[in-house]
């Protein structure tokens, strides 16, 4: 059994799984909630065998019906895409766990399905190459994504699906231009050769103008993330959970995988623009934040302040060696357990009290104390308040940029941390105060408070388990094959 | 030497576990969250006296855990830290009762109960904490766990006051994290050692130190209460009794002197940060804190408010005493530390009790309440005098060794702040004896609550007189082998000034 | 082992009683042995021999030292018998009040604090002592609630609060410098310390005893608290309380030490003065208890100069302080029973038998100085040791002394004037034997204590000689009275203001008080611009959170984000390209 | 070669005549047709930069990707249309409403 398990290939069954479940729930929509259930934990599953088979022999690749590079499309996983597997199948878990029962039948029959090709189209990206099939792959995540965005068929919902398809489109072209460009500059679309042949001219500059610009719209960096608050405020909150938590990773990851491998030797400058626009981004979702007054918005806009974080590491990387990217991708994590707990509680709160209202959440915490309690716990994660791994992944941004003197990130961080505090105990002033209108609540289903106060914990007790993860993210290609056991 | 590791984890959890599982207790369960609650004090208690035996006699317990690359989780239980925690563990105690007394029929007990435990758990981490990483997690840990005791009540204006409460702390636990990281690139260690760790670290990096040290106290000086940084301290004054006796006056406030001593003695060394010539102005600003703290007490007429700003005015002598470099002024404010908690837990426990039984809250209604509360403000009077500085009482000794301190640094001008603070200290204490023992009664009380012969419920009337007593007997007993004095003796001589 | 144990009972059992007293269960117990509180403390003046041993108490405050030396057998023993005294006189005097139990809290509190100062060696204890009993004292002050008796109390606390400080400095200071807390051993490093600490020690010292002790200037406290104290109360207060600040410069000040020549003029210069201002003001009271009052200022006066004697001529220093001592034991005793005495005359302020009035001229005799009374023997000994007084002053102080005697005897001739028995005596208002028994035991006090206590003292021989000197005063003040009483020319005089320079501060204090409102009408400013700044606040905060939705409504229009797209792809491109 | 480039320069100037329709049409229906006219703007470069290989046969991998290309916009295109029609019906008109729905 031990070598069974030790040899199978499972990075296919990651992809091959959720396809199928997907189908399965398609065709059977009544068992489609234990089924897809199912599903995830065998994904999370095989994320875990991927997980215990690299540890053995480091950096996993495996090429698809047997052909090379150049033509076949590879599967390739090194650390940091372990961790990205590993935030998905927690967080899908959570999710799934959550939406069992949040969703009504005739809306259960399109989730389940779509969210299992979600599932398997961010598995085969974090698994994927060459930068055409993170074109496909990140294609598919995008018409995913925006099918679910549309679920619920109402007016704000079409409209911000719309918006976001737009955007993904154009954002996706982009890419595909710049692939293009690369393609013709290096003749090659495989990420390791690339890495090698590329040389600084023209062509390149303009591919990696492109690309960055394409994959900075659909991450929503602060001046192009205009479609990112209606389209998550307006999804049920599973999906909006869903759309901050993974699918926005998703091409961060890509810049982050492009940054990492290609371009990363000669774009001091524009690394430093993408630092410049993630400040502004904390800045600009922080406030704006603190302007809403409808939970869901709020959060929503504090994702748009948490990606500016994330982009700080570009700056910061430039100049030191590539722990830097550990810490983004930690960073994202962290961020994603969080941020997914956060949609889940507001979602409790909404079907709770029947409104999205901040001003009127009446003494909620005495009659949904886990609910509350998984909304403060993830606000700790956001605002970076210790035990919770917000607060490690900040004090290592800091201690980077501490070293390297930019005394702006600091400043920059440490504002970002007191406005984030600020909009996250606007909402837990409210629920701990008593509204005047109090009007009739629905009860809300345990299970449901249960996945996202667990999702909460998770990002609490990442904040414990930092240094196994870091050494984790340092086992990449460039370490060779042995990989740093943790 | 091999103390064993989890003595400290012990007390930590032993405020924890009560306080989760009260969570998880049904509102209408007293007698059982009553028995969690007591069970887990006396357990700490206890625990805190076998630590306290076991390092007089030299043992070391000391328990790790890794958090972060290169820095871990330390809890260490050396005098210092004992002391803090040995004065919280009593309050503790006793501020339970009162809470389950004053809390009598009110709603959200579990939950009350609940944060209330988690509290006392992040002061025991703050006390017990081995290095500045440590320290700065339970420091942020205290103000997520007292905002909802601070908005319990639930009403507009606790919400607002939790609202400025959480813009002070918070906005001074990012400077705390500030200045924690850049020291941390600096030395590369935050562990926490008698003579400090920067000792050996090269001139150019002198100025560094000092933004750093301003860094720290800013961050700890809001919890500390030190005067740009009080506002919030007046303001939570909204909070129930029981909160604003054990977190106000004790918890909250003393977590920012004890991390202003710690970062003093422990991170900088007293002698280095003199020659960084940082001490003087930290007294320089502690001795405004005293005077600003005083004159503002002396216009409140706001019972509460009167003592949070009196409150403010007396923690800064701890920090006088710290900034003060020599062996007796250490003395003078460490000591400090406890009488300053004993005797103002019991004046915020006589003024719940005036709330809560006769409904008063404003110092013009308290007209000749002596006839009516003898004992609650028998209880009063002790902690009122303590304050002044009145000999039997604990506030003299502190009062002093600070003076004694002073001369022997031939800081003259400390004197005249002791005395200019004493003055005022009795310009806004004893009219207000005056008006309780010396004027005669109103006819009805606003909200009066019968209780029956006594003159409030036993919850009530038990801890401030039973702080009372021990303000009298910490100040009584001074010399005693188990005065708080000795032990503060011991630690200065163990602690600060080895040769 | 029993003297620590007696001495440390004279302290303790009125605090017993007090606690006591507190419990309403106890409280019927307690109360019938309340008057008599004062017993251990005479028990143990009377058979406690003064010795220089020494009770170190570790336990207590800091490490405390309880010990009975020569002078403080005289203290204690003045301190018992007025307490004693003053305490049954209450039993009456208080018998129809209703507040009685409160009375004797502050009563025996201010009495235990008394006897603990006495017996205290060190600095701790005697501080404890000495704010005990003045903080105490405040509740005996105002215990008729009358406004003149809060406004008294007022002022007294607040010279308490101030001479507690000047005291905490001054104690601090000295350990400090003879880095010791047992008074012998301060004095001595007080001794030897830099002239320019010594002075400031000094200085707090003089002003912080001062206080108490009525030092001219500081004294403005005493005629506004006797009038309106009770009749025990005052007595105590003006027999032993202010007795204590004179103790307290015997303990403080390193006399017979060193040689302080400034210092030493000084205080016999306010001496001297205290003692003619006291009887010029004391001659225009109407009211006895002021009249009283200002004759203490007066006496103290005296005993201020003979410290001062003190400190010019060191040597002679171990004569002059039992000098001192009798001198205090014998205005104690006799101030005490005028006190007393002129309690009796109930509301009417006028003596109403004529015996009780012939009583009264005993301790006022005594107090003029007339021949074989104390007094003439306490001045005598003072002139005794006026000789050995520097060039100027040992000719001088003899007659002035004089001359103070012929004052006082004429202030006290004045006193028997105002309360002089009415022709027709009503006959109900006899006082209770409760009253008068008291007062005839400290009439023979008056009489026999200072000469029991005389006859051990060193040098009594040389003194009998000198009646003649003492009669002359006494004489020349009948006849000056006669003259008077023909002329009644000074009836028409206007009583001075008791506390006179008071008078003086109350424009200090109108200033203090315009300070004040000016300061809470900059609070009510401050307050209002605080209003005005939220609402500004608020409403631009409303207005940026406008502008803010504004902005993100226009950042989101399709143009406006391609054209951000755009420029990120320039600007990328741009940058990397150089 | 010349050629080969004047073709890609014409898939660029399709792309960014394309991205300027996208911007100024509010019709839903003439932003779909103007992303579907980027895409082929991009195919075309693919199409014109396979045939760097000299004279010898065209490079086959950018046809490859041309063909994934075409199969992804035409279900890109497909769901478009579906929100644009379901949009709609719901709101009546066929363009994205302000935002800021008051």
């Amino acid at each position: 059994m031990e070598a069974m398990l030790a040899d199978t290939a499972w990075a296919v069954m990651l992809i091959i799984l959720p396809l199928a479940g997907g189908i399965t729930c398609f065709l059977w929509p009544t068992l489609s909630k234990t089924l897809g259930l199912i599903t995830v934990a065998g994904v999370a599953l095989s994320v875990a065998g991927l997980g215990r088979q690299m540890m053995e022999n480091g950096v996993y690749r495996h090429a698809v019906g047997g052909w090379g590079a150049p033509l076949g499309i590879d599967l390739f996983a090194d650390g940091l895409s372990l961790l990205m597997l590993i935030m998905t199948a927690l967080v899908g878990l959570g999710i799934s766990f959550y939406s069992r029962n949040y969703f009504k039948p005739q809306e259960a029959i399109w989730f389940w399905p779509i969210w299992l090709f979600l599932l398997a189209a961010l598995n085969a990206l974090f698994l994927s190459a060459d930068i055409f099939n993170l074109y496909v792959t990140l294609e598919l995540v995008g018409l995913a994504a925006v099918a679910l965005t549309a679920l619920t068929g109402h007016r704000d919902a079409l409209n911000g699906a719309m918006r976001y398809l737009l955007a993904m489109l154009l954002g996706s072209l982009a890419y595909l231009l710049g692939v293009a460009l690369l393609y013709h500059d290096s003749g090659s679309v495989d990420i390791v050769t690339l890495a090698e042949q590329v040389k600084p001219n023209a062509t390149v500059w303009a591919a990696l103008a492109l690309m960055s610009a394409g994959l900075a719209l659909k991450t929503a960096l602060f001046p192009l993330s205009f479609w990112l608050p209606p389209a998550h405020a307006s999804a049920p909150a599973p999906v909006s959970a869903l759309l901050s938590a993974l699918v926005v990773k998703a091409s961060f990851y890509i810049l982050l995988r492009l940054w990492l491998e290609i371009f990363g030797f000669f774009a001091e400058g524009a690394a430093t623009l993408l630092g410049l626009l993630g400040m502004a981004a904390i800045l600009w979702g922080s406030l704006q934040a603190l302007c809403q007054t409808q939970v869901k918005l709020l959060v929503a806009y504090s994702t748009v302040a948490q990606i500016g974080y994330l982009f700080l590491a570009f700056p910061l990387a430039s100049g030191s060696d590539s722990m830097i990217w550990g810490v983004a991708v930690y960073l994202a994590f962290s961020h994603a357990l969080a941020k997914s707990a956060m949609f889940l509680a507001a979602g409790n709160l909404v079907r709770f009290g029947g409104h999205d209202r901040i001003a009127d959440l009446d003494r909620v915490v005495q009659r949904l104390p886990l609910t509350v309690s998984a909304f403060a716990l993830a606000g700790v994660s956001i605002m970076g308040l210790p035990p919770s791994g917000g607060f490690v992944g900040k004090w290592l941004l800091l201690e980077a940029a501490m070293v390297q003197g930019r005394w702006d990130l600091a400043a920059v961080m440490m504002i970002g941390s007191l406005l984030a505090a600020g909009y996250v105990f606007k909402v837990l002033g409210y629920a701990f105060t008593e509204a005047e209108v109090s009007h009739n609540a629905k009860t809300v289903p345990a299970s449901m408070e249960w996945a996202a106060l667990l999702l909460a914990i998770g990002a609490i007790l990442l904040g414990f388990m930092a240094p196994e993860i870091l050494s984790l993210t340092r086992m990449t290609v460039s370490s060779g094959a042995g990989g740093a056991a943790p | 030497m091999n103390g064993s590791a989890w003595l400290p984890l012990l007390v930590v959890a032993s405020a924890l576990l009560p306080g989760l599982i009260i969570f998880a207790l049904a509102e209408e369960k007293v007698y059982l969250r009553t028995a969690l609650n007591l069970t887990g004090a006396f357990s700490k208690l206890l625990l805190t006296g076998w630590m306290l035996w076991g390092v007089y006699h030299g043992y070391q317990y000391e328990v790790s855990m890794p958090f972060l690359p290169g820095l871990d989780l330390v809890l260490r239980a050396d005098a210092l830290s004992l002391l803090f925690i040995a004065l919280s563990g009593i309050l503790w105690l006793l501020t339970t009762i009162y809470a389950i007394g004053y809390l009598e029929g009110s709603p959200h007990r579990s939950r009350f109960f609940g944060f209330f435990s988690l509290c006392v758990t992040s002061t025991a981490g703050v006390a017990l904490s081995g290095n500045l990483i440590t320290f700065l997690l339970f420091y942020e840990l205290l103000t997520l766990v007292t905002y909802p005791l601070v908005v319990h009540r639930g009403t507009e204006a606790a919400r607002r006051a939790g609202q400025t409460y959480l813009i002070y702390t918070v906005s001074g636990g990012a400077l705390l994290l500030l200045g924690t990281v850049w020291l941390y690139t600096l030395t590369g260690t935050l562990e926490f050692k008698p003579q400090g760790i920067l000792r050996n670290l090269s001139e150019e990096n002198h100025p560094a130190l000092i933004a750093v040290f301003a860094l720290l106290i800013a961050g700890l000086g809001v919890k500390a209460a030190l005067v740009p940084l009080h506002g919030w301290l007046p303001q939570a004054m909204v909070a129930p009794a029981p909160v604003s006796a054990l977190l106000h006056a004790v918890a909250v406030v003393k977590a920012g002197t004890f991390g202003i001593v710690r970062v003093v003695y422990d991170v900088f060394g007293v002698d280095f940060a003199a020659e960084l010539g940082v001490t003087g102005p930290l007294a320089l600003l502690a001795a405004i804190t005293i005077i600003y703290g005083s004159l503002r007490a002396l216009f409140q007429d706001d019972l509460k408010r009167r003592l949070a700003f009196s409150t403010v005015s007396q923690v800064s002598y701890i920090i006088l005493g710290v900034a003060i470099v020599g062996p007796l002024a250490t003395i003078g404010g460490v000591v400090h530390l406890v009488h300053q908690g004993l005797m103002k837990i019991t004046l915020f426990f006589c003024a719940g009790n005036l709330a809560e039984t006769l409904g008063i809250h404003k110092i013009h209604e308290m007209n000749g309440v002596g006839q009516r509360m003898p004992w609650t403000m028998a209880a009063f009077t002790v902690g009122a005098f303590g304050m002044i500085g009145a000999p039997p009482i604990a506030g003299f000794v502190s009062k002093w060794y600070l003076g004694l301190g002073a001369l022997e640094a031939g800081q003259h001008w400390v004197i005249l702040v002791l005395v200019g603070s004493s003055l005022l200290n009795a310009a806004y204490f004893l009219p207000v004896l005056h008006r309780v023992w010396f004027r005669d009664p109103p006819d009805t009380w606003p909200a009066e609550r019968d209780f029956g012969p006594k003159e409030t419920a036993w919850a009530l009337l038990l801890p401030p007189v039973i702080t009372a007593l021990l303000a009298l007997l910490a100040g009584l007993m001074a010399a005693a082998w188990f005065s708080p004095l000795e032990w503060v003796r011991l630690i200065a001589q163990r602690e600060f000034y080895q040769p | 082992m029993s003297t620590l144990g007696l001495l440390s009972l004279a302290v303790l059992w009125p605090l017993l009683l007090v606690c006591l007293l507190g419990f309403r269960t106890t409280r019927s117990l307690a109360l019938p042995l309340a008057p008599w509180a004062a017993l251990p403390a005479l028990a143990a003046s009377l058979l406690v021999a003064p010795s220089e041993v020494r009770w170190h108490i570790s336990g207590i405050l800091l490490g405390s030292e309880i010990g009975l030396d020569a002078t403080g057998q005289v203290f204690l023993l003045l301190a018992a018998l007025l307490w004693a005294v003053s305490g049954v006189y209450a039993r009456a005097y208080l018998s129809q009040s209703t507040r009685h139990t409160e009375f004797y809290i502050f009563f025996l509190l201010s009495m235990a604090g008394n006897f603990g100062l006495i017996v205290a060696q060190d600095l701790f204890g005697f501080y404890l002592g000495f704010a005990l009993m003045s903080f105490a004292a405040y509740g005996l002050i105002i215990f008729v609630r009358s406004t003149a008796a809060l406004r008294a109390g007022r002022i007294y606390i607040v010279l308490v609060v101030a001479g507690e400080l000047m005291l905490f400095v001054a104690l601090l200071m000295t350990a400090e410098i003879a880095d010791a807390t047992t008074f012998d051993a301060m004095r001595a490093g007080l001794a030897l310390a830099d002239p320019g600490s010594r002075n400031w020690v000094i200085l707090l010292g003089v002003a912080g005893f001062g206080i108490k002790a009525g030092v001219l200037g500081l004294h403005v406290w005493l005629p506004l608290a006797h009038p309106v104290a009770p009749a025990p109360a005052s007595a105590v207060l003006s027999g032993t309380m202010i007795k204590a600040g004179l103790l307290g410069w015997l303990r403080l000040l390193p006399l017979g030490e060193i040689a302080l020549p400034g210092w030493g003029v000084l205080m016999m210069m306010l001496g001297l003065t205290a003692a003619f201002y006291g009887v010029v003001i004391g001659l225009t009271q109407r009211e006895p208890k002021i009249l009283l009052a200002y004759s203490s200022i007066s006496q103290m006066g005296v005993m201020t100069m003979s410290l001062g004697l003190g400190m010019l001529s060191p040597q002679a220093w171990p004569l002059i302080l039992p000098t001192i001592a009798f001198y205090a034991l014998h205005h104690g005793l006799s101030k005490g029973a005028l006190f007393l005495g002129v309690g009796l005359s109930g509301g009417a302020g006028r003596i109403q038998r004529r015996w009780i009035w012939l009583g009264l001229w005993l301790p006022a005799l005594t107090l003029a100085g007339a021949p074989w009374t104390s007094g003439m023997l306490a001045k005598q000994l003072l002139k005794t040791h006026t000789h050995d007084a520097p060039l100027p002053w040992d000719s001088l102080l003899p007659l002035l002394l004089s001359i103070s005697a012929l004052a006082t005897a004429l202030l006290m001739l004045r006193l028997l004037y105002l309360v002089r028995p009415a022709v027709a005596a009503a006959p109900d208002l006899t006082p209770a034997v409760g009253l008068t028994g008291p007062w005839v035991v400290s009439l023979l006090a008056v009489l026999l204590v200072p000469w029991w206590l005389a006859s051990d003292m060193p040098d009594l021989g040389s003194v009998v000689i000198y009646t003649m000197d003492s009669l002359w005063p006494v004489l020349v003040a009948l006849m000056v009275a006669w003259v008077v009483l023909r002329l009644d020319f000074f009836r028409t005089i206007q009583p001075l203001p008791a506390g006179d320079v008071l008078v003086l501060m109350g424009r200090g204090s109108r200033l203090f008080y315009t300070l004040a409102n000016a300061l809470s009408c900059f609070g009510v400013g401050w307050k209002k611009w605080q209003m005005w700044f939220k609402l500004r606040l608020t409403s631009l905060v409303m207005a940026a959170k406008e502008r803010f939705q504004s902005m993100e409504d226009h950042f989101a229009r399709w143009e406006v984000a391609m054209l951000f797209l755009v420029i990120v792809v320039l600007s990328m491109g741009l940058l990397v390209s150089r | 070669m010349s050629n080969a480039f004047l073709y890609a320069l014409v898939g660029v100037g399709l792309f960014s005549l394309g991205f300027y329709a996208l911007i100024r049409h509010v019709h839903l229906l003439r932003k779909i047709l103007a992303i579907n006219v980027m895409g082929s703007g991009v195919f075309l470069v693919l199409v014109a930069l396979a045939k760097r290989t000299g004279s010898a046969l065209p490079d086959p991998v950018p046809h490859a990707m041309v063909i994934t290309g075409i199969v992804v916009a035409v279900s890109a295109t497909a769901l478009a249309l579906i929100l644009m029609l379901k949009l709609f019906a719901e709101t009546g008109q066929a363009a994205l409403s302000d935002r800021r729905k008051e």
